[in-house]
């Protein structure tokens, strides 16, 4: 479930970059405070691990597809929070560089979505306060499915807000909810059992592993609830504010500023961003559960009347569209009129 | 039996990252033989091996074991025919124990449970690590490891044996149990090592390989003699022929 | 979830890449990251409806890939890979968006048409531009880059030993799965009962070898901190470099380059 | 110099799975002594160079290096004092490229950035990997990771330089490097193979270890000579005098 750049809005991707990069300044402080050297390769290690551990995989059964593991609930249990989220933080930035998984811009809400919800909601909430030391296998099995799926679900939902509030997209929320939550249901039981077998399977071979490595991870470990609470509530704030602040002036945000600076008010005001994607948001959420594609059509075009395609006739379009064949032809001549010269060079 | 042939017809290989390490491999190996594969480091000795039951598919040129073509869909034909033991045995042994590990390819193979436990006690026995039958694999010293990863194979009766560095961190005499046991063995076998002493002991035959080709074949007394040749290939005589 | 195939985890080859020696390659890590950020701003900054503005920002993936001598087909193929989630957001903007806003030699267009090839343009430029960040700058180079940035060391850290470890511990893992598949035939073996007892040995495997890593570690003189000895200049060209594009990104955002030039030519 | 100086008194130790590994060591190695460990797969040899800078700790026992009894608070004499190559150069090169893992040790000393790079280039250069410099670990040869290994480990300018089996995989050419290498190095050293003709072209001494003691200790020539105690140890001949 990356989230993409194409997909975002200046705005949304930046604030989540904001947001991202406070939290990872946060533990980054919390982990120097009370760090037990050991951790650093460990850490290093366990975050390469969760990406090869990845090439390995099992037949699910029943489906006689085949699945891997994810890993960040098996990190949290580990390394607690605040390690576990540095080393998600880290396996997405690697991702998003060699594999092009979501992208750059992206990679806050990704960082966000799939390492916030686990590791300071689902870990600190409900796999520890369900396991204790020596608690029995049940237990953690428990513990594991419903901070794995909790974790999952949330991170999906976020992808769907994240999506809205770009306003790139025109999935109606419903249909995206629809699609995204049941499938990571689906995904979050078997994660589940898979973190909760391993991490039994750990604490049989090597029990000493796990008592050593909560014991490095020292006191401070526990998340304080309210913190969380409080960190919420900020984000939340920050996400408004800023939002709101764009979408008042110009809905697509850094288009805004450019042109603020450069006077050209090219487009005038046009109506999506954020206030109108919170309406289309009711609108659909109101039409539950007997919406169909008709209505929803009727709905978004209605949505996009008080919104004016920028003042371009036929004529212009014309020109727009030679215009970006010329364009795209010059940059491929010049580009292959480079590498021709380098290769004759060499 | 045509069931114990091995052929490579111009075989090329590249890694992912670019590395041209097969180029053009041609040989073939008929039953009974045993061939000795030697070279360089990095001369591609591995990635050779590695195509012998398909982990690796050749880019380019056929490769046909017993009867038939490798493929993806003779994979299967050829892990059963071939049991390779590999240089490195850390990734070899991946189950909990070492029983475990030696039983899990007879298990997959469909034997009987009564079976599987003589196979797996005969396969350990050979190699002198019964005793070690409880220990996790990463718990044992790097020869003991070597030891368990021979009877993995072994445990499984191959038709042809091939082995990677196999005498690698053995002490002298489990390396002279491995040699014996090779000896025995009188199917057709697959020895890539820089260990010349060892593969004077058990091969007839030998491959020299260099930068992914074929540089020199035919019988081991012959070629590891040849002192230029060795000498280009940065290998020298057999210890044993070095008397100071 | 995405298809983790084979080519998914051949990094391998950007990686090799990166340690080329070119023009592109040699400029500073820490300008091409921030000259890409700043692309990437400006391209996703365009309204869903803009599909011909964003055409000349072709000219960035295109000079990397031919000046920094890296093979299209490889970038192509990347981007190829991780696109299911993307074509699936956007699937719906046809369907949807049915305002008819452009008129071709009496074909109608609609919104959501335009707005799902935006979505699909702005997917290769981002992706694309991301790739060739990696491709044509070293990891560590990257990362020195990032602390040069005051991005926490702890963090930066992390990702060193991510990056150094991968590689090793993924060719152990293709290893491993190696040796379950010529002793597993077919199907069996790759239950879900085998597949904990390999991942959780694999897990204290990996477990252990932090700790034998930390020794060595220790061994030269640790004391929690890592030093590094490399320091990063800025040079002339690279200056221009940065300059250079940031304000030919900054002239295509202001003016429409692409109907300049269709009008030119309709008028000619 | 009592700085280089190897006493170990009475060490016992147990793995955590309760493998008695090390029953009572008694040795003591002096100053530009260079000594050979050998014995059977599982003897201990690993486990006793574990113990050399204190990766693992003596259940029981004394270990003096130099001047200092080894515990938690000497622990970073030792590793500054005893240079260790292990088996796995994998787990030794954890820098992102050869130039910075090389520099790692001698920037931790303090030292300046210039003296730094003097040693670095100096170690490099002496191991045959100064080309390598800018090369990712990842991107090198099993035998060109062994030789950066030992690079790290001489930039540091130990006292004394112990290695575990140090020429496993290693081609017959590389072999005769690393031989050579270590002839050069004029102070303390301690290696421990199965490779006969290694240790008694390198070391003057040698200790044979079997099941966790020491069972002699005495000239190479000697040791390598007396068959039956080879034989009672699992050991052969060096292959060079075994003329055939
Ligand atoms: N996974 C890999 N990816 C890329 N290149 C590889 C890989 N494995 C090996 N190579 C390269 O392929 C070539 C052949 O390697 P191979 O391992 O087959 O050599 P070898 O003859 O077995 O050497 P050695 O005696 O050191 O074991 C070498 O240049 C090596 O660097
Ligand atoms: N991590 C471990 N946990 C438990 N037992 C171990 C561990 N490592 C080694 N052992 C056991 O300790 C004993 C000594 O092992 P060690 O590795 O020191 O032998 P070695 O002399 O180095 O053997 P080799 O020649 O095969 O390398 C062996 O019986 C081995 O099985
Ligand atoms: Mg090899
Ligand atoms: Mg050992």
């Amino acid at each position: 479930m990356h989230m993409a750049d194409a997909l975002l809005s200046p705005a949304v991707g930046t604030t989540f970059w904001a947001g991202s990069m406070g939290i990872i300044v946060y533990c980054a402080k919390k982990l120097k405070e009370n760090i037990d050297e050991r951790m650093i390769p460990l850490m290093g290690v366990l975050g390469a691990f969760i990406f090869a551990a990845q090439m390995i995989n099992f037949t699910i059964p029943a489906t006689g597809s085949s699945g891997h593991i994810g890993g960040g609930m098996i990190l949290a249990a580990l390394l607690g929070p605040y390690a576990a989220f540095i080393v998600i933080a880290s396996v997405l930035t690697i991702q998003s560089l060699f594999f092009a998984d979501g992208g750059i811009l992206a990679l806050g809400c990704n960082i966000w979505n799939m390492g916030v919800y686990p590791c300071f909601i689902a870990y600190p909430l409900i796999y520890r306060t369900m396991v204790k030391t020596g608690s029995g296998s049940r237990r953690i099995l428990i513990a594991s499915i419903l901070s794995v799926i909790a974790g999952l679900q949330l991170g999906a939902f976020s992808v769907v807000l994240q999506t809205m509030l770009s306003g790139r997209s025109e999935l109606p929320f419903s249909t995206f909810v629809y699609m995204m939550l049941p499938i990571h249901l689906a995904i979050g039981l078997v994660e589940g059992f898979i973190t909760a077998s391993v991490i039994n399977f750990v604490k049989s071979m090597r029990p000493e592993i796990i008592e050593s490595i909560s014991l490095s991870r020292s006191l401070s470990q526990g998340v304080s609830i309210k913190k969380v609470f409080t960190g919420f509530l900020i984000m939340a704030a920050l996400t408004g504010g800023v939002m709101s602040w764009f979408a008042s002036s110009h809905p697509d945000g850094l288009e805004w500023s450019i042109e603020k600076i450069y006077g050209k008010p090219e487009l005038p005001e046009q109506e999506h961003g954020i206030a109108p994607a919170l309406k289309q948001v009711q609108d659909k959420t109101a039409f539950l559960p007997g919406y169909n594609f008709k209505q929803s059509d009727e709905a978004s075009t209605k949505l996009k009347g008080g919104e004016s395609w920028p003042a371009i006739g036929a004529g212009t379009s014309v020109s727009g569209i030679i215009g970006s064949i010329m364009v795209l032809g010059i940059i491929l001549l010049l580009g292959a009129g480079i590498k021709i010269l380098k290769t004759r060079r060499a | 039996m045509s069931h114990h042939i091995i052929e490579f017809n111009n075989v090329h290989f590249t890694y992912p990252d670019g590395t041209d390490a097969l180029k053009g491999l041609d040989f073939r190996i008929t039953h009974g033989e045993s061939v000795g594969i030697v070279g360089a480091n990095g001369a591609g000795k591995s990635t050779l091996i590695s195509h012998m039951n398909g982990y690796l598919l050749p880019a380019k040129g056929t490769i046909t074991i017993g009867d038939l073509q490798l493929n993806k869909s003779t994979i299967n034909h050829a892990r059963k025919t071939v049991g390779v033991v590999f240089q490195n045995p850390d990734d070899q042994l991946f189950m909990p124990t070492v029983f475990d590990d030696v039983a899990f390819g007879p298990l997959n193979l469909g034997m009987t449970r009564e079976r599987v436990i003589e196979r797996v006690n005969e396969a350990l026995t050979t190699v002198g690590c019964l005793n070690l039958k409880d220990k996790p694999p990463h718990h044992l010293s790097m020869g003991q490891k070597r030891a368990v990863t021979i009877a993995a194979v072994i445990a499984m009766q191959p038709d042809i044996l091939v082995m990677d560095e196999p005498a690698a961190s053995l002490d002298p005499k489990s390396r002279r149990q491995l040699i014996n046991l090779l000896k025995e063995f009188r199917h057709t076998k697959i020895i890539a090592s820089h260990d010349l002493d060892l593969i004077r002991d058990v091969c007839t035959r030998c491959l020299v390989i260099s930068d992914g080709e074929v540089t020199a074949d035919g019988r081991t007394d012959e070629i590891l003699l040849n002192e230029p040749l060795l000498e280009e290939n940065n290998l020298e005589l057999p210890l044993s022929l070095q008397h100071k | 979830m995405p298809n983790f195939d084979k080519e998914y985890f051949n990094i391998g080859y950007l990686d090799t890449l990166s340690y080329r020696q070119t023009f592109i390659h040699r400029i500073n890590p820490g300008i091409k990251l921030v000259v890409t950020l700043v692309f990437i701003l400006i391209v996703v900054s365009f309204s869903k409806y803009e599909i011909h503005r964003l055409m000349p920002y072709f000219a960035f993936p295109v000079f990397l890939i031919s000046a920094g001598e890296i093979p299209t087909g490889v970038i192509l193929k990347k981007i190829f890979i991780v696109s299911p989630f993307v074509l699936f957001a956007g699937m719906f903007n046809p369907m949807l968006d049915t305002t008819i806003v452009y008129t071709i030699s009496g074909v109608p267009v609609s919104g959501g048409w335009v707005s799902y090839v935006s979505i699909i343009i702005k997917f290769i430029l981002t992706i694309s531009s991301a790739l060739l960040l990696i491709a044509t700058t070293s990891f560590p180079g990257i990362c020195s880059a990032l602390e040069k940035l005051r991005v926490p060391k702890v963090f930066v850290m992390q990702l060193l030993f991510i990056y150094r470890y991968l590689f090793v511990l993924a060719e152990e893992a293709m290893r491993i799965v190696r040796a379950r598949n010529m002793r597993a035939f077919g199907k069996h073996g790759r239950d879900i009962k085998t597949f904990i007892n390999i991942i959780g040995t694999f897990l204290i495997r990996s477990i252990e070898r932090s700790e034998r890593i930390y020794h060595a570690i220790c061994s030269r003189g640790f004391d929690g901190r890592i030093r590094l000895l490399r320091d990063i200049k800025f040079k002339f060209t690279d200056i221009i470099f940065a300059l250079l594009s940031v304000s030919v990104f900054i002239i295509l955002r202001m003016y429409d380059i692409a109907e300049l030039i269709g009008d030119a030519v309709l008028k000619f």
